[in-house]
């Protein structure tokens, strides 16, 4: 993270000094720093391989941290590909925006990692100041500003609502340590009314973090306000990140009131498919469509953590739904990105491209993309072989297996619905004639961008064991949460 | 003289959390709004202090010290975001913020 | 060879296709070259398959195994496991041949987006050999979604003027069914495990645990199962899709849709319903359900196609009245039964693959499928008439032509079973007769009517190409039908006497009693060590 | 034994026939299409000579059947493919391409290939101006094949073949000219109506398979002989019914007959071969093959019997008043299968399968015979235009004029003996009840013989009513044609000596031919305590009896009357002559010659062809309405699911936007005053409703927990 943050500032400084066609430099530097980055992570990993504790026990550099943060690096890689030549086009190239990338996977790391409330926190806000301003950079466009403002001030006031929630914890606990919490907690009678209260208003912030419904009405705004480069990164990596807090935070940290928030994340996941498919059905925008379809997955995936907090640790269910929330964000991080990616290449000259109709014919003006597109999108449908399909299996393995039939039958219906408005796009790029007929010209780290999400997507598909194992290599830890001797680590 | 506990603490709070919560719903300002996120903020802070006090320890006044260089930090970026709004705009009401919808 | 020839059939057409990718776009000819040649190459290299089968015909169990239950994705239990029998045997030839030819018989039909049509046909040839090859069910599953993309394009792109409502239908309608069969084949997965502390897909050890499910759950995975398969086949309420595909799809795509994507369904009941849940099939109740929609599909459908106007949609409905048959003779649960319904699956391939191949070639001239449109045909394209009046005969069951000895198998297993069955499925005979032939009148009989029609040319060579294996093997299971019964004797018989063996004689007295505990122990035992 | 050992080669010469046609026909000469084809049914003929011959000495009277089975057609073959018979033993699915010849089937098969012959030599003569040349000789053999496995079949499948076969090929046949649309739609009726019986026998054929674990004729009667099953079997009650359906069907019983007159729509050697010597007598062979079975029944014999007679007048009746010269014969020859199924009912096999073989040789003349006059009139066929031809073609004349008196059943043609031996067993074969089928027999025998010399005479015989273009083309057919004519004739008039009865001095030889075949019924009969007269053993005893000669007197005096009736009504018939029946009662005479409107009752009912009123009723009502309910209700809900689902999108979605707009409409001044802050917040796309609703969805999970 360190290393991120010096990159960060350098980006800063660089960025004066280079002359006005010479910006791609600091998306080099962008990309270099997260290489290091990934470099210094799979160090840290070698050289700590049962995980560690530091900065006064408040990071946990555990397994799951550490898949976490390759996801993130991943990520922010794949968008710094995506971004150069759009920012060229949108005439917004400045260093801002890659140091504000880089810090804001700073403040991911610290989320997945974090095992006390003050840094998860931090890490928070870090990650969503950053994200607020990515939102609004395109500083002429009325519609960036608009997404950006509205984020923002949503964004504070749920982090608010969290943080009040985390004070009450503190106050129960005395500690802001997560294990502390998890501590006293069990020690609680789980309905006391001081801890509901606090329960409820942490879990308003973190279901805000990660758009379930009825939280999620910024996404669709801020997705389709946003460069789309950025609503790629978001929608996969503040998602990501996202998802890691609220593991930490609800698994590791308040397992023992799972009997009091497994009922609400019943209600949470069902409003979320239903509102979020529904609305989905009829968009005509296609960063607004996978907006909501990503509300959707987080719905499918809040599936898996009911089946979790529904069973024993230990359990087949348990584990298998913990896998398929971990193995959804590892796939839809590919999968999602790469469908932006996609959409971002047809940001031209003149056409803003975020229209279904800018997508017609694709097809004819520029086969490969429109073939990968329809491989992303039969992924995201999770459509055999495409990766998508692992997320689901596991989704639905863990539903069957925890006995939610009733939940599981729901899920096929609504994969139903998502299967409809992802052909829509699909009908629109292969089926439909183009508009206009010029080929597409797709810069070479847009090319690099769709193909390594698109091999990402057909490996992982075809040959899963990889994913799955890293994915079990990253739970190995969060299975059994008794306590491990602390050992301090310098950096 | 009733001596003052937590629970007292506990309800300003609340209180000032629920005016910031009224704030934040109800004025049409930005800038009001930002402010009334402030008030939560207060809020909190005024609970982990008093927490802090209760358990004697210094997390809370740790953690309240953060939450009020975010609450700065936040409110500098969204005054940023706000000037290039009112530059294309040329309004702070958010029920003129209707650009992006359905 | 012997050991990997499965592999090589499966991915002979992929190769293709693959190949075909390098292929310049403009040079459309070389593109239809490449295409025909791996297509029948395809077909050419699952030939040495018949011999080998032959000699082990009467063997059990499963043949040409290749890999193992969990080689694939080991932390799943999932692996790419394939082998076959008899009755996947048959369908797997039917595949290799009705893809040649039906690729041969798209020379002309297709002129815009030359190459992704057949890179289309070819990834979709190998989805559908997968589908009968796989005996891990994450696999089969895997191929079955597979190969719905390729279909869902090649009537969404190649298609008539409804395709996208055809195409989005129909991908729709299968996903419901394919996805409920998902939740059914997690849950055997899951009960596997729980039974054995084993997690494995492989489908012959499912074999050992499924039927120990106790029948009121049992009963809910084999709906779910079964509208899986239902769909596909499709029976009668879920058989709306069929009609809307077929007359949207180009040619080729309605020869496979018949030929081979139908069998799909009842390769379903076969290999999965039947065995699984052997105590659900055989209760008399959800037997003579099935067994009604069935019959309900045979008449219904024939009625329909009688008053059709379209050509095509006739064929379509006069499936679901065949295909009615085939689910009829599954669901007699005996020998006679269902190696009639699987010959009968090959024989609807072989004839109604005909058919619509038949009904393309005037397409092709005309561009209109309306039965009114035509008249006195046969004065004009006599030979063409000729071949018609074959398939016509093949398909409504003419002795010594393939239809007859799959309808009557049938009908000897579904009168055994319960004679009012047979008796029921007659009229089906007759209507097919009537429906078929007052076509054959309107369309070939008469005078030429419509000047349009005074200029049409008969059938090229290529045309003739086409048809030529089909009336071969038409008259070979018509005349010599004895190796067919052979090849299907050992899977079937192995399958009844599963169903034998499970089903509880007065079921529904006792079939909600558990199956006492031993099984259980012995399958762990057997899972053990 | 090489001709028996090779006996499948006998169907095999004419497909060997019709498959050169099917492939090379179109490129072939007239004279080398003849010779193929021709040639192949006499080579034929001549095979089965001598294989009838070889089996008489194979056989040495005791009519041991011989059998040769040349492979598996249906079933595995090895045993292991079975199904469970109803005492739920198993018997093994299996049906063989295997080959029978008895005394039943060697009669057939003699008198199918020979009349076949001559009739392909006739048609040489009579096609020769017609196109399609090598079609209609291709179909012909085709039929002859399909007849001839028919025949030899030695189980109910391979039987069903040539049935089907049969079916198929008078469908061409029939649809030859089919750019007449009335062909094709004869042709159509032809095999629908065919199918409907076929699916009977099928059944019935499955009930005795599921019954008595078999299709081969052996094994079937020798169960059904074993005496292990009661008479009056319900199953076996049941399947003879089944089968017989079948045999209504082929050949054209109530209520089936109906396809056969329209039939005459083909060529008529054509007629000649398939809808009066061959073709429909195979539903007569297949019930005689199964005597054993139907036995057995003896509702089912009645069901035969009652049937069989119905027909037989019913048909006689129509054919009083028809014009059409074929339609006169077509309904004759619906009537004279009546007779045979009469006696088949009454137990009467022998008589059945003898009255078979005469109709064959006299029916099959009077269709070449009214083909030749068609020829000559130049396809007129309407006999109100013909008259007077008897000096213009004398050998057609006396030729018709032989079979006529067969037909009519005067002594000594073939006819005489044939009908008279029906008529009598029906007399003698049960009292009572069976009186009355003797005389509904009886009367079909004055009618036939009205109607036969109806014919005659106003083809032949009254003044001439030709117009005169036709007249002067008249002329005697050529050689090709006229040869097989004068056979036939020597046959209508000799056939019936192979069977002189006991009463006249004969001996009987064609019953003691068939004796092997159905002995064993006169035997169950005696049990059923009727006088076996067909237990040869017993016949010197019963010709004591004088009724018979009374019988045989009755029904030539029948034949006498009839053929006076016809000659005072119609010898001297100019143009527009009185129809007797007309001037009697026209009420009658229009029910007659509109066929008791039986074929326009089935239109209205079964086939739905002609709607009663705005109803449509029969197959293709029930196919309108299925296609109504598939398109509306079915796929109706399919769509209408989709559409609710777009529907509660859209709502979801829209309806804000919605309701925006429409207040837009009426002014945002309204909307600022009446719910000026409220409306705001409802506004969707701004942040506080976000906020709000975010809130109420906190404040809910509240609400929610407390209310848990």
């Amino acid at each position: 993270m360190v290393e991120l943050t010096i990159f960060a500032l350098g980006i800063l400084l660089i960025d004066l000094m280079v002359p006005r066609d010479w910006k791609w430099i600091n998306g080099v530097g962008a990309f270099i720093g997260v290489a290091f980055a990934a470099l210094c992570v799979w160090e840290i990993q070698s050289m700590s391989p049962g995980g560690a504790v530091g900065f006064y026990n408040s990071l946990q550099v555990d397994r799951f941290a550490i898949f976490f943060w390759y996801l993130f690096l991943a990520a922010a890689a794949i968008a710094i590909l995506m971004s150069a030549r759009y920012l060229d086009i949108e005439e917004e190239h400045h260093g801002e925006y890659y140091a504000l990338l880089l810090l804001s996977v700073v403040g991911m790391m610290c989320m997945a990692a974090g095992i006390d409330v003050v840094l998860i926190f931090i890490g928070l806000e870090l990650m969503a100041i950053s994200t607020y301003v990515l939102v609004g950079f395109l500083r002429r466009d009325r519609r960036s500003n608009e997404a950006a403002l509205k984020y923002l001030l949503l964004g504070a006031f749920s982090s608010g609502v969290f943080a009040y929630g985390l004070s009450l914890f503190y106050g129960i606990a005395g500690s802001t340590n997560l294990r502390d919490i998890q501590r006293a907690v069990s020690a609680q009678n789980p309905h006391n009314p001081v801890l509901v209260i606090a329960l409820l208003t942490t879990m308003t912030g973190l279901l805000f973090k990660i758009a379930a419904v009825p939280f999620h009405q910024w996404a669709p705004d801020a997705y389709e306000g946003a460069p789309t480069s950025i609503t790629g990164f978001m929608s996969v990596a503040v998602k990501a990140a996202a998802w890691a807090m609220l593991l930490r935070i609800l698994v590791f940290g308040l397992f023992p009131l799972r009997s009091v928030y497994t009922p609400v994340i019943v209600i949470v996941a069902i409003a979320t498919m239903t509102g979020a498919n529904f609305a989905a059905l009829t968009q005509s925008n296609t960063k607004r469509l996978l907006a909501y379809s990503s509300i959707a997955h987080v719905g499918y995936m809040l599936l898996a953590f009911v089946a979790m907090g529904t069973s024993q640790p230990g359990t087949p269910a348990f584990a298998d739904g913990f896998k398929g929330i971990l193995i959804y964000l590892l796939v839809y991080t590919f999968m999602n990105l790469g469908a932006f990616a996609v959409i971002t290449s047809l940001r031209q000259g003149n056409v803003i491209g975020d229209e279904l109709d800018d997508m017609a014919g694709l097809y004819q003006r520029a086969p490969v993309e429109a073939a990968l597109m329809l491989l992303f999108l039969l992924s995201l449908a999770g459509i055999p072989p495409a990766a998508g399909f692992l997320g689901k299996y596991y989704i639905f393995l863990s539903l069957i297996e925890s006995g939610h039939y009733g939940l599981a039958s729901l899920g096929v219906i609504y994969s139903l619905l998502g299967l409809y408005y992802y052909l829509k796009i699909a009908n629109a790029m292969l089926i439909r004639a183009p508009m206009e007929t010029e080929r597409l010209s797709v810069s070479l780290g847009m090319r690099c961008a769709v193909g390594v999400t698109a091999l990402a997507t057909l490996v992982i598909g075809i040959y899963p064991e990889p994913a799955i194992q890293s994915v079990n290599w990253s739970l190995g830890i969060v299975k059994s949460q008794t306590a491990r001797p602390i050992r301090p680590i310098r950096r | 003289m009733v001596p003052i506990t937590t629970i007292h603490y506990l309800v300003v709070a609340a209180a000032l959390f629920v005016l910031g919560v009224i704030g934040v719903l109800t004025r049409r300002n930005v800038v009001v709004i930002l402010m009334s996120i402030e008030l939560i903020l207060n809020a909190v802070n005024l609970n982990l202090v008093a927490f802090s006090r209760m358990w004697g320890n210094l997390h809370g006044q740790v953690f309240s010290i953060f939450i009020t260089v975010d609450a700065a930090a936040e409110a500098a970026a969204g005054l940023g975001i706000l000037i290039a709004f009112f530059r294309n705009k040329e309004t702070v009401n958010v029920d003129e913020i209707d650009l992006l919808k359905w | 060879m012997q050991n990997h020839i499965l592999s090589i059939i499966l991915f002979a057409p992929l190769f293709g296709a693959i190949f075909l990718l390098f292929v310049p776009k403009e040079n459309k000819n070389a593109i239809r070259w490449v295409a025909n040649i791996f297509a029948l190459g395809g077909f050419l290299i699952s030939i040495p398959l018949v011999p080998m089968f032959w000699a082990q015909r009467y063997e059990p169990g499963f043949k040409f195994l290749e890999g193992t239950s969990n080689n694939w994705i080991p932390s799943i239990g999932a692996g790419y496991n394939l082998g076959i029998d008899g009755i996947s045997f048959l369908l797997i030839m039917l595949t290799t041949l009705l893809g040649w030819i039906s690729i041969l018989s798209s020379w002309t039909a297709i002129e815009n987006r030359v190459k992704e049509y057949y890179v289309w046909f070819l990834v979709l040839q190998t989805g559908m050999l997968g589908v009968f090859m796989a005996l891990d069910f994450f696999l089969f599953f895997v191929f079955w979604e597979a190969m719905l993309v390729p279909m869902y394009l090649l009537i969404g792109i190649w298609g008539g003027p409804r395709k996208l409502y055809a195409a989005i239908k129909f991908f729709l309608y299968t996903l419901l069914g394919s996805i409920l069969m998902l939740l059914g084949i997690l849950f055997l997965y899951f009960h596997h495990h729980t039974l054995t502390n084993v997690f494995t897909f492989s489908i012959p050890e499912l074999y050992k645990t499924a039927p120990l499910i106790p029948f009121n759950i049992a009963i809910w995975l084999f709906v779910a199962f079964f509208i899986g398969f239902a769909i596909k086949v499709p029976m009668f309420p879920f058989h709306t899709w069929l009609p809307d595909a077929h007359v949207e799809a180009p040619t080729a795509g309605s020869v496979i849709l018949a030929g081979v994507l139908l069998k799909m369904g009842t390769y379903g009941f076969v290999r999965f319903s039947l065995p699984f849940f052997p105590g659900v099939v055989s209760h008399p109740k959800v037997q003579s359900w099935v067994i009604a929609l069935s019959l309900i599909g045979i008449i219904y459908g024939a009625l329909v196609s009688l008053m059709q106007k379209d050509m095509k949609k006739l064929v379509a409905y006069s499936s679901v009245s065949h295909l009615g048959f085939c689910t009829l003779g599954i669901f007699a649960l005996n020998s006679a039964g269902l190696t009639g319904s699987v010959l009968q699956q090959v024989n609807h391939g072989i004839s109604t693959g005909a058919l619509f191949l038949i009904v393309g070639i005037l397409y092709e001239r005309r561009h209109t499928r309306d039965i009114a449109e035509y008249g006195g045909i046969s004065t004009v394209m006599p030979l063409y008439a000729t071949i018609t009046m074959i398939m016509f005969l093949s398909s409504m069951g003419l002795p010594l032509l393939n239809g007859f000895v799959g309808e009557f198998t049938i009908l000897q297993g579904a009168f055994t079973a319960n004679w009012k069955w047979a008796a029921w499925a007659a009229p089906g005979v007759v209507l097919a007769a009537a429906y078929l032939l007052w076509l054959y009148q309107r369309v070939f009989f008469g005078t030429v009517t419509n000047p349009k029609n005074e200029k049409l040319h008969d059938l090229t060579p290529r045309e003739i190409l086409t048809f030529v294996p089909l009336i071969i093997m038409a008259l070979w299971i018509g005349l010599y039908p004895k190796p067919f019964f052979q090849i299907l004797e050992q899977p079937v018989n192995q399958i009844v006497q599963t169903i034998h063996d499970n089903s509880n004689p007065n079921s529904p007295a006792n079939a909600n009693v558990r199956p006492t505990a031993d099984p259980h122990k012995s399958i762990v035992a057997k899972a053990s060590n | 034994m090489f001709f028996l050992n090779h006996i499948y080669l006998i169907p095999l010469f004419p497909a060997f026939g019709a498959a050169i046609m099917f492939f090379f026909g179109r490129k072939l000469q007239k004279t080398t299409v003849d010779a193929v084809c021709v040639g192949a049914i006499v080579v034929a003929f001549l095979f089965a000579c001598f294989t009838a011959v070889e089996y008489t000495h194979f056989a040495h009277g005791t009519g041991q059947p011989f059998e040769k089975i040349v492979y598996t057609w249906l079933g595995s073959g090895d045993g292991h493919l079975n199904f469970t018979k109803r005492d739920g033993t198993l018997a093994s699915f299996n049906a063989d391409a295997g080959f029978l010849l008895d005394p039943l089937s060697s009669i057939w098969l003699l008198f199918v290939t020979g009349v076949g012959m001559l009739i392909h030599i006739y048609s040489t003569g009579y096609m020769a101006h017609e196109g399609g040349y090598y079609r209609f000789f291709g179909y012909m053999n085709l039929f002859m094949f399909s007849m001839l496995t028919l025949i030899l079949a030695n189980n109910y499948i391979l039987l069903f073949v040539g049935w089907e076969g049969v079916g198929l090929c008078s469908y061409l046949l029939i649809g030859f000219y089919f750019h007449r649309n009335s062909a094709s739609t004869a042709a159509n009726k032809a095999f629908i109506v065919n199918r409907i019986g076929d699916a009977g026998f099928i059944l019935g054929a499955l009930t005795l398979s599921w019954y008595l674990g078999s299709f081969r004729f052996a094994d079937i009667n020798t169960l059904a002989r074993s005496g292990h099953f009661a008479i009056g079997d319900p199953v076996l009650t049941a399947a003879a019914l089944l089968l017989f359906v079948g045999a209504c069907g082929k050949s054209a019983q109530i209520p089936l007959y109906i396809w056969l007159p329209d039939a005459m729509e083909g060529p008529t050697p054509v007629s000649a071969l398939i809808h009066a010597a061959t073709m429909v007598t195979a539903g007569v062979y297949m019930v005689a093959r199964s005597n054993a079975v139907f036995i057995l029944a003896p509702t089912a014999m009645k069901t035969v019997a009652i049937v069989g007679a119905l027909t037989a007048v019913f048909a006689a009746s129509i054919g009083l008043v028809q014009n059409d010269i074929k339609r006169v014969l077509a309904y004759s020859t619906v009537s004279q299968l009546g007779y045979m199924f009469l006696a088949l009912g009454v137990g009467a096999f022998a008589a059945g399968v003898f009255h078979v073989f005469t109709h064959a040789f006299f029916k099959a003349l009077l269709f070449l015979g009214s083909g030749s006059v068609i020829h000559a009139m130049s396809g007129e066929q309407d006999m109100r235009n013909m008259g007077d031809l008897r000096r213009r073609i004398p050998t057609t004349h006396w030729t018709m004029f032989v079979a006529t008196l067969a037909i009519a059943g005067i002594f000594p043609f073939a006819g005489f003996f044939s009908k008279d031996e029906i008529l009598w067993q029906t007399w003698a074969s049960e009292g009572g009840a069976y009186r009355i089928l003797w005389f509904v027999g009886y009367a079909t025998a004055l009618m036939t013989a009205f109607y036969m010399f109806r014919l005659m005479y106003l083809t032949f015989y009254s003044p001439s009513r030709m117009s005169h273009e036709v007249e002067h083309h008249v002329h005697e057919s050529p050689k090709s044609m006229t040869v097989p004519l004068v056979i036939l004739a020597i046959c209508s008039i000799g056939a019936g000596w192979l069977s002189w009865p006991h009463s006249l001095g004969g001996s009987a030889n064609f019953e003691k031919f068939l004796e092997p075949v159905f002995a064993h019924e006169a035997v169950v009969l005696q049990e059923e305590g009727k006088s076996g007269q067909l237990a040869a053993g017993k016949k010197e005893a019963e010709h004591t009896d004088k009724t018979e000669y009374v019988l045989m007197f009755l029904s030539l005096a029948a034949a006498g009357v009839g053929w006076g009736m016809a000659r005072s009504a119609y010898l001297t018939a100019r143009k527009d002559y009185p129809e007797p029946i007309a001037q009697k009662s026209p009420r009658l005479f229009n029910v007659l010659y509109n066929k008791w409107f039986v074929d326009e009752g089935y239109d209205y009912i079964f086939t739905g062809r002609r709607k009663l009123g705005e109803v449509r009723l029969g197959a293709m009502g029930a196919g309108e309405a299925a296609s109504w309910f598939d398109a509306k209700v079915i796929d109706g809900v399919v769509n209408d699911v989709g559409w609710v689902a777009r529907a509660v999108a859209t709502l979801s979605t829209w309806s804000d936007k919605w309701i925006i707009d429409g207040l837009g409409v009426n002014g945002p001044a309204i909307l600022a005053r009446m719910i000026s802050y409220p409306a705001r917040l409802l506004e969707w796309g701004l942040v506080q409703w976000y906020a709000l609703v975010m809130v109420a969805g906190l404040l809910g999970f509240g609400v929610y927990y407390v209310w848990k």
